[in-house]
């Protein structure tokens, strides 16, 4: 049976195509709405896999099995890309002075792609396969810009999926092939069968194999670092689909082979909320001193990731203890996949919407903005709306899913979780506090700098409004993905939560929340207000100064690096602490390259290739190098082919050249282990 | 059903009338510390019928500066409208100590919006204070939700006032629940967002007028609001499961009662003191935070 | 008399030269008065064109302007006068008697501290030629010279060669080039045309500017305070004062007799206007030479004393004030209440007595009134008491004042602060008894201490003033005790024409200096006012850097500003002698009129 | 002063608490504007000109720090004006001092607020005295002429001859001098006194 998601995934490779037309605005256009047809595809298959219960079939040869806990990631690879395929037509003109048009509509195509395939098949190879597509593309879209940062920002974040993320992945092939005992048996049911009966040391292999692999990809404190320099390197599209999709893949590999199919497990429960409240507060409070608007969208990323998981752990932790505690573990899972969705929507927004101001200003440094709220009303209002929701400000979607964990956390009956839901609280605060700034940094006040912006293009303020719409939309009417989520619940833990819900209510047990009403009391009362106290104005003044005479206007005001300074420097131990910490992380990438280098230059010596030995001892001596892959006498003739490549099309830039030849690479490798 | 609407109807007279005749008694008390005379008690109401009759001066073009006064009074009152006056809660949107914390929070968000839509420096300090506030106040009421919550069993605002059970851990945490309470509502000292002779009115700063009316308005409702919760949070515990008309009565008085005895002891809590820096009352927060978590071990450990 | 003994017994032996009449005295007596002239003669003796004593324990030294740094650093810098500071300066235009401009630091030698014998002012007079009126700047190395020389380029085109911040300090930025109000001929016609512009330091990379004024909660008084901060770390200060200059100077300048510029001095200030008044009739009673009665002396210090109790506790509590503690405020204030009610029965008015006149006092304090005053002495060391121990252990207010605005003993004494500012910072100088002010008040003959503390903090200037306050309500009880009898006043004749002299009082903040040159006719040439506040002023930028927004008003008010003390605009219409305003028709008109000029 | 006690008694007895009959404890403030404060006897307020005392001779003119006292020779109508500025006046009371005719009077007076301007300021006129001789006024009043022939030790002066002078002007004076003279001597004018008059 041909599913509709074999059509979305013709109508992405179409788009990848697209790269052949040499303009570029045609280009990016045509895929962008390619990938914009293949969302809607993409969105039209989860509804029809939610309205049959799950479907099965095969896309374009590959085994896909949609299943409740599928669909919830596959609407989330749906409604971003959707919102982030339409932001794509106008904002990449941004771009355009960069030129490579195809390389993006090939990237961003397979990455959406990618995406889509590693939440729906159903065999570990081709999980494995896409996983690596996914990385690969995603590295290629990452250092596309190619200015100096950005380059190192992807080589962090390739050389540790690498480590973290390949090589574990690879181990665990081998591991299912010996439990299964045939490599072409990888069907996640086969697995599963056999696990259940397999020994504890596979087990926990199992577990904590997968569970790096997650850890790395979700960007989960220690192995957090590579994501604030990765996200905002790419284009805010991009950045939003890293975000937004790319990142929620991990936790739906954590619930699918750490939970779904390796079974319930209340130590890793713990451990994965510890790793949560420890993500969440690093992430935040990191976020909280960032004036990069895009880093701090990447550390927020961080630390909502942190939510997520922290609701997944007290679900794996309360679930195989039964009775009341498991109605609340379910809880906990509901609201973390609530939270996956929620943050998908508010943060594919957030960076779109970062997008769009650089669109507008060619900034994203905060200390710079300001004034831009009577300019980009349309864009003010989506970004408040998605600052807010991501705060849990009631009555957007953030709120419900927060608090939904918060309930969790504080009825688990267990201290360490109920200290996961104090943090969570506080965390929010700090959320809030560092919205607020991200706000008002860019909107609030008047700057003289700015008085030319103007509005972006419909087609990007459409693709805001998709994803900061939902957010208010979902938060009103939360009812509506109860069941789409219990039906991931389900699948995951055979458990769904006891979430009531109608119309204008949700909540659990007699704790429940009346969004519905709420809006209205709130809309009423400002109505009330506005009616007996309609506003009155005199003239129009400059802003108070004490009567200074001069006072430099762009001078008076609190610069986004300076907002919360006492509070960062009264917490200052703990910056210390993760600083070393992130350092640390810093320094193990910094090995693992020199092992990579020590190894290419081992092949090197095989193979005889001319390498300077003294210049390839880092990163940046790689960078220097004319030659810098280590595979490259085994693909001696592809590269040839490539060069030939290069030379006929002329303009193409080394790094280009490099993350093609990378993508081929890695699909080779793929090939090869499929062999 | 008739008495429930009259309990209703006289909690919301109560919630839009009484806030600022507190502040009148706040500032008769505060007088009688001080030796002088004070104002009548209807002073505040006077204060805020000049201001809603003076039109605003506009210092911006931000749509944000004129929405957030009346965002923040919705906000205030909806906090109000949460809460039970005499057993009947008038309009009930969320049975949730969260929920009604995050809408007192709302207040202080639409503050801070309204402050930083303005180029001024005083502003955004006190904004910036009014947010370094709210973030170090939020964990030790984030604690107090987890004892109430493994103290009763529930999270549910009424299933708390009436299921909780004497412990030392409870008593602890009903001082911290006050201590929060009194630094959210921005008293002295910690009115450090507003402090005049520092940053000349902070966030409100920029507003004057009608729509600076309003905005007091909806702080002196949202400290009545929380001056309220923790009336309620200790006459409900004390009363019991409220059935009768009698007996809603009696508890509305009470509330009134403990209301009116409680706010000249926050007056002259505040009128012998100075006023914090930020970075003092981070510390102090900070501090007892950590004690917070102590007192959620102490409550997980049944004492 | 041999000479030795004229060292030792200087007092009782000259009674002539305790007078200051001692114009006859040749130079090596002159010298040989006190420690260090003879020192300083030798060392600039190429130099040194005149040297005499002006009255009792003020000497000048007329000096070649090249070596005014030096001189004046010498004093300064002395090892053995420790507490030796730059008071102040002066210049005048002195062509009308001398053909040329004159600049004049005002130094306080203090060779030992609290003996008011040994201690004397050296005046070095630095003649400048009237077309090049330019002097060596001391500024670069001393920087108590900042704002006075400043001044002087400001308001009678002096240039300081080498000053380090040239810029506008009195004038405002719009005033005309070319135009100097201390001038005698200058032309009342010109005023300001445009809106002005003010210079202002560049802010450091990556600051928000806070404009602490003109206008601003924080601040009495018009001034701006510039304030750089990163969050709400202040890193840099500018300041931009004088908005409330009133030419004061210049009005007491020729038109006034010297009695009417009494009432002018009184007027200087709202709070210490009565330590002005007396400050100046001293400086015109030395130099006329005459010895007021020991009841009038008696009846001066008692009301300075008065002054000084309730300025302290006025102080205390804007210092409440400033941190929130409006209790503290209400308090303080109360408790000042019934000093003023008592003073508007003893002199007739709450502030600004009208009590002093040039050779004694107006008012006799009458017995019945003395039981009066113990009785309110009594009342308000009770009160104090009681408001400190109240104060000092509020908690959240000694956070506030503990470990705030440090001013370390080095920067006070390089920026001459002085009062209870450099006392808290260590600094032992109190103008009652470092100077000889015997004959104008009788605190040589009550017996006090002076409190000092080293830690340099607000809390310690809090201290200071209280622990001053407890001593001030001593004095005025011995003062009560032991008031002797007679006249309160005696008629001053016919004033001798320029000549010079210093008066002075320790205000509450600090040294009030007062410099007189008389003219003709009994008029009044040349006065130079030097309130406390401009030199602690100068010091703040150096209290403020590191601490906090949140701090800056409570640094800032605990040197007790008062700005209009130290800036000293109406235009003065000279030919009808009287003030008024200009209207806005008026003024373009004399815009239009005036065009050319400019 | 209508009561019974002696004014040095009611300065004795004067003491604002007890006036305000205010206790230890109670509010120190006062509802002001709605109540009379009390002044003590001694209290330096405005002072207030007394017309009929006064005698125009401008002591106090001269004696005044701020101007608040300016005098005018009105010469065409012959008046002598004596303005008094309260809002000018600094309160030294310097004028009291040095008033010969005790027409300054102290008051306790200290609300000077008004609506207008014109309330603020007192106006006294002389009549200045007429020249006999040449009808032209003086520079000195009627009163003025009065009082020094009041105070004037009647034993010393030739009260008739100063009479005849007082109310001269300078030339006039002059010219009744040399007529005198001549009367006496019996010689011309002088040269000098002729040709200055010409000139004028």
């Amino acid at each position: 049976m041909a599913l509709i998601l074999e059509y979305a995934i013709i109508a992405f490779i179409i788009g990848g195509l697209m790269g052949f037309l040499r303009e570029y605005r045609a280009t990016t256009k045509a895929s962008s709405f390619l990938a914009f047809i293949g969302s809607i595809l993409v969105l039209i298959q989860v509804y029809d896999a939610y309205s049959k219960g799950g479907v099965s079939g095969s896309v374009l040869g590959l085994p896909v099995h949609i299943d409740g806990l599928s669909n919830v990631f596959l609407f989330i690879v749906g409604i971003v890309a959707l919102g982030s395929a339409l932001f794509s037509m106008s904002y990449m003109d941004h771009h355009e002075k960069r030129g490579k048009a195809w390389v993006y509509a090939v990237a961003y195509n397979t990455f959406i792609a990618s995406m889509a395939l590693v939440v729906t098949v159903n065999n570990l190879e081709w999980f494995v396969f896409s996983w690596e597509l996914m990385t690969l593309s995603s590295f290629v879209l990452i250092f596309w810009k190619e200015e100096k940062k950005d380059l190192d920002a992807s080589f962090k974040y390739y050389v540790t999926m690498h480590f973290f993320d390949t090589i574990p992945l690879f181990l665990l092939l081998a591991l299912g092939s010996v439990l299964t005992g045939s490599i072409h048996n990888l069907s996640y049911s086969a697995i599963q069968q056999h696990l259940a009966t397999a020994s504890t040391a596979y087990k926990d292999a199992f577990y904590g194999l997968f569970l790096v692999v997650f850890m790395t990809k979700a960007g989960i404190v220690p192995l957090h670092y590579w994501l604030p320099d990765a996200h905002p390197a790419a284009p805010s599209n991009v950045s939003a689909l890293l975000s937004g999709i790319m990142i929620k893949t991990a936790v739906y590999g954590l619930l699918r082979f750490d939970w779904s199919m390796a079974g319930p497990n209340v130590t890793l429960g713990y451990i994965v909320a510890g790793l949560g409240i420890a993500t969440l507060t690093v992430g935040t409070l990191y976020a909280l001193r960032e004036t990069n608007s895009k880093r701090l969208l990447a550390y927020h990323s961080v630390g909502q990731m942190g939510y997520i998981w922290l609701g997944i752990g007290i679900g794996m932790a309360l679930i195989p203890k039964g009775g009341t505690l498991a109605a609340i573990g379910a809880l906990g899972l509901f609201a973390g996949l609530f939270h996956a969705i929620n943050h998908a929507m508010f943060k594919g927004a957030l960076f779109l919407e970062a997008g769009s101001v650089e669109y507008a200003t060619g900034t994203v440094d905060l200390e710079r903005l300001g004034g831009l709220g009577t300019k980009m009303k349309v864009t003010a209002v989506a970004t408040l709306f998605a600052s807010l929701a991501i705060s849990g400000i009631p009555p957007f979607n953030g709120f419900i899913s927060k608090w939904l964990i918060y309930v969790a956390g504080f009825r688990s009956g267990s201290y360490f979780l109920a200290f996961g839901a104090v943090m969570a609280a506080f965390i929010s605060a700090a959320t809030l506090a560092s919205f607020i700034k991200f706000y008002t940094a860019q909107f609030g006040g008047e700057r003289e700098d700015y008085r030319d912006v103007r509005e972006v293009p419909a087609a990007m303020q459409i693709g805001e409004w998709i994803l900061a719409g939902m957010t208010l939309f979902v938060g009103v009417f939360p009812f509506i993905f109860v069941s789409f989520l219990n039906r991931g619940t389900l699948a995951v833990s055979g458990l769904k939560a006891a979430v009531s819900s109608n119309v204008y209510k949700i909540g659990f047990q007699s704790i429940s929340f009346l969004p519905l009403l709420f809006i209205i009391l709130i809309g009423v009362l400002v109505f009330i207000g506005y009616a007996s106290l309609k506003p009155r104005f005199d003239r129009e003044v400059r802003p108070w100064d004490c009567g200074s005479t001069e006072i430099d206007a762009e001078g008076y005001r609190v610069s986004a690096g300076s907002y919360y300074l006492k509070y960062e420097e009264k917490i200052g131990h703990f910056y210390a602490f993760t600083d070393w910490a992130y350092s640390f992380g810093e320094a193990i990438v910094h090995y693992i390259v020199k092992v990579y280098v020590w190894i290419a230059r081992y092949f090197v010596k095989i193979v005889d290739t001319p390498y300077e030995e003294s210049e390839v001892e880092s990163v940046d001596a790689l960078h220097r190098c004319e030659v810098q892959y280590i595979d490259e006498e085994t693909l001696r003739p592809l590269v040839r082919l490539l060069r030939i490549v290069r030379d006929v099309i002329g303009g193409i830039k080394l790094g280009t050249f490099v993350a093609l030849t990378v993508v081929v690479v890695g699909a080779i490798v793929c090939l090869l282990v499929f062999l | 059903m008739y008495e429930s609407l009259a309990l209703k109807i006289a909690g919301i007279i109560v919630m839009v009338l009484l806030p600022p005749y507190l502040d009148g008694i706040a500032r008769r008390v505060k007088a009688r510390i001080q030796y002088r005379r004070g104002p009548p008690l209807a002073q505040t109401w006077y204060d805020l019928r000049k201001l809603f009759a003076i039109p605003t001066v506009l210092p911006t073009k931000s749509w944000m500066f004129k929405a957030a006064p009346y965002l923040a009074l919705a906000s205030a009152l909806a906090a109000a409208l949460l809460l039970p006056y005499g057993g009947h809660v008038p309009v009930n949107f969320g049975y949730n100590i969260i929920v009604f914390f995050y809408v007192v929070a709302m207040v202080s968000v639409f503050v801070m919006l309204g402050g930083f839509s303005v180029q001024n420096a005083f502003s955004h300090l006190g904004s910036a204070r009014e947010m370094t506030l709210l973030l170090t106040v939020e964990p030790i009421l984030a604690v107090v939700y987890g004892v109430f919550a493994y103290n009763s069993g529930s999270l549910n605002l009424y299933h708390i006032m009436t299921h909780l059970h004497l412990s030392a851990s409870l008593l602890f945490a009903y001082i911290i629940l006050g201590y929060a309470l009194y630094v959210e509502s921005g008293f002295v000292p910690f009115d450090v967002a507003e402090a005049e002779q520092e940053v000349i009115g902070g966030p409100l700063a920029e507003y004057s007028g009608r729509l600076l009316g309003v905005f007091y308005y909806a702080i002196y409702i949202k400290r009545f609001a929380l001056l309220w919760f923790f009336v309620s949070m200790v006459t409900y515990p004390i009363v019991g499961p409220v059935h009768g008309l009698a007996k809603s009565v009696g508890l509305f008085a009470l509330q009134l009662l403990l209301t009116f005895a409680l706010y000249p002891i926050i007056a002259a809590l505040e009128a012998t003191n100075a006023r914090l820096r930020i970075d003092h009352i981070v510390r102090t927060n900070v501090k007892i935070f950590f004690i917070g978590l102590g007192i959620l071990a102490m409550a997980f450990m049944g004492w | 008399m041999s000479k030795s003994a004229f060292e030792v017994e200087v007092e009782c032996e000259c009674e002539a030269c305790e007078k200051g009449k001692c114009d006859s005295a040749d130079l090596v007596d002159v010298l040989s008065e006190r420690e260090g002239l003879k020192e300083f003669y030798e060392e600039f003796k190429d130099s040194i064109h005149e040297c005499r004593r002006l009255t009792y324990g003020q000497y000048l030294f007329v000096i070649d302007r090249d070596v005014l740094p030096e001189a004046t650093l010498w004093w300064h810098n002395h090892p053995r006068f420790k507490e030796t500071h730059m008071s102040t300066a002066v210049g005048t235009d002195e062509r009308a008697i001398a053909g040329k401009f004159s600049y004049m630091p005002l130094i306080n030698v203090q060779v030992e501290a609290e003996n008011m014998d040994r201690n004397f002012w050296v005046l070095l007079k630095a003649y400048m030629p009237a077309d090049d009126p330019s002097f060596p700047s001391v500024a670069a190395k001393l920087p108590a010279a900042l704002w006075i020389e400043r001044e002087v380029k400001d308001l009678l085109g002096f240039r300081p060669i080498g000053h380090p911040d040239p810029r506008r300090l009195i004038l405002p930025e719009d005033w005309p080039e070319g135009v100097y109000p201390l001038r005698k001929d200058m032309d009342y016609r010109h005023s300001p045309m445009r809106e002005p512009e003010t210079e202002f330091r560049e802010p450091p990379e990556g600051t928000t500017t806070v404009p602490m004024g003109p206008f601003h909660m924080g601040i009495e008084e018009p001034a701006h305070f510039r304030l750089f901060v990163k969050g709400e770390e202040i890193v840099d200060v500018d300041y931009r004062g004088f908005y409330s200059h009133r030419g004061i100077e210049k009005v007491g300048e020729g038109r006034l007799t010297y009695n009417q510029v009494l009432f002018l001095a009184e007027r200087i200030c709202g709070i210490c206007g009565y330590q002005h008044s007396v400050s100046y009739a001293m400086a015109v009673e030395r130099l006329a030479d005459v010895d007021i009665p020991d009841r009038a002396r008696y009846i001066r210090t008692l009301m300075l004393e008065l002054e000084r109790i309730h300025n302290h506790l006025l102080w205390v509590g804007i210092a409440a004030h400033m941190v929130g503690f409006d209790t503290g405020f209400m308090h303080a204030w109360r408790i000042r209440e019934p000093v003023m009610w008592l003073v508007e029965r003893l002199t007739g008015n709450r502030k600004q007595y009208g009590m002093n006149i040039v050779g004694g006092v107006r008012r006799d304090i009458l017995d019945y009134r003395k039981e009066e005053i113990l009785k309110v002495v009594k009342e308000i060391r009770e009160g104090t008491k009681k408001f400190l121990d109240i104060a000092l252990n509020t908690n959240t207010f000694i956070k506030r004042a503990e470990g705030v605005g440090i001013l370390p003993y080095k920067i006070a004494k390089a920026y001459s602060v002085l009062g209870p500012t450099a006392r808290a910072s260590g600094r032992r100088i109190d103008a009652r008894l470092d100077q000889a002010t015997k004959t104008a008040m009788a605190y040589n003959e009550v017996d006090f201490k002076v409190p000092v503390y080293k830690e340099g903090d607000v809390l310690a200037r809090v201290l200071v003033r209280m622990d001053e306050l407890f001593e001030s309500l001593w004095i005025v009880e011995q003062l009560i005790d032991q008031m002797p009898g007679g006249d309160i006043m005696v008629p001053i004749g016919k004033l001798p024409e320029y000549a010079e002299a210093l008066g002075f009082t320790e205000a509450h903040r600090g040294e009030v200096l007062h410099y007189v040159m008389t003219g003709e006719k009994n008029k009044v040439y040349r006065w130079k006012v030097r309130a406390p506040t401009y030199n602690n002023l100068p010091a703040i930028p150096d209290m403020l850097r590191g601490y906090n927004v949140a701090d800056a008003p409570l640094i800032i008010a605990s040197i007790d500003p008062c700005y209009s003390c130290t800036e000293r605009v109406q235009f003065v219409d000279v030919r009808t002698g009287r003030v008024r305003v200009l209207t806005e028709a008026e003024f373009n008109e004399l815009s239009i009129k005036n065009r050319g000029v400019f | 002063m209508a009561e019974s006690v002696s004014y040095t008694e009611k300065l004795k007895a004067w003491n604002r608490k007890e006036v305000e009959k205010i206790g230890e404890k109670a509010p120190v403030t006062t509802p002001y504007p709605f109540i009379d404060i009390e002044k003590p006897p001694e209290y330096r307020g405005i002072p207030h000109i007394n017309p009929e005392k006064c005698v125009g001779c401008g002591a106090c003119v001269n004696a005044c720090p701020p101007d608040a006292l300016i005098m005018e020779w009105d010469k065409e109508h012959g008046v002598k004006r004596l303005t008094y500025n309260a809002a000018r006046c600094i309160r030294c009371a310097r004028c009291i001092e040095v008033c010969p005719t005790g027409a300054m009077e102290p008051t306790t007076r200290f609300e000077i607020a008004t609506n207008s301007k014109e309330d603020l300021v007192e106006v006294v006129e002389h009549r200045l005295a007429y020249c006999e001789e040449c009808g032209e006024y003086l520079d000195f009043t009627e009163r003025q002429i009065e009082y020094v022939k009041n105070i004037l030790p009647k034993e010393i002066f030739d009260m008739y001859a100063l009479e005849d002078r007082m109310k001269l002007t300078q030339d006039a004076k002059m010219r009744v001098t040399v007529e005198k003279l001549r009367e006496l001597e019996g010689v011309e004018y002088p040269a000098y006194l002729l040709a200055k008059r010409g000139d004028e």
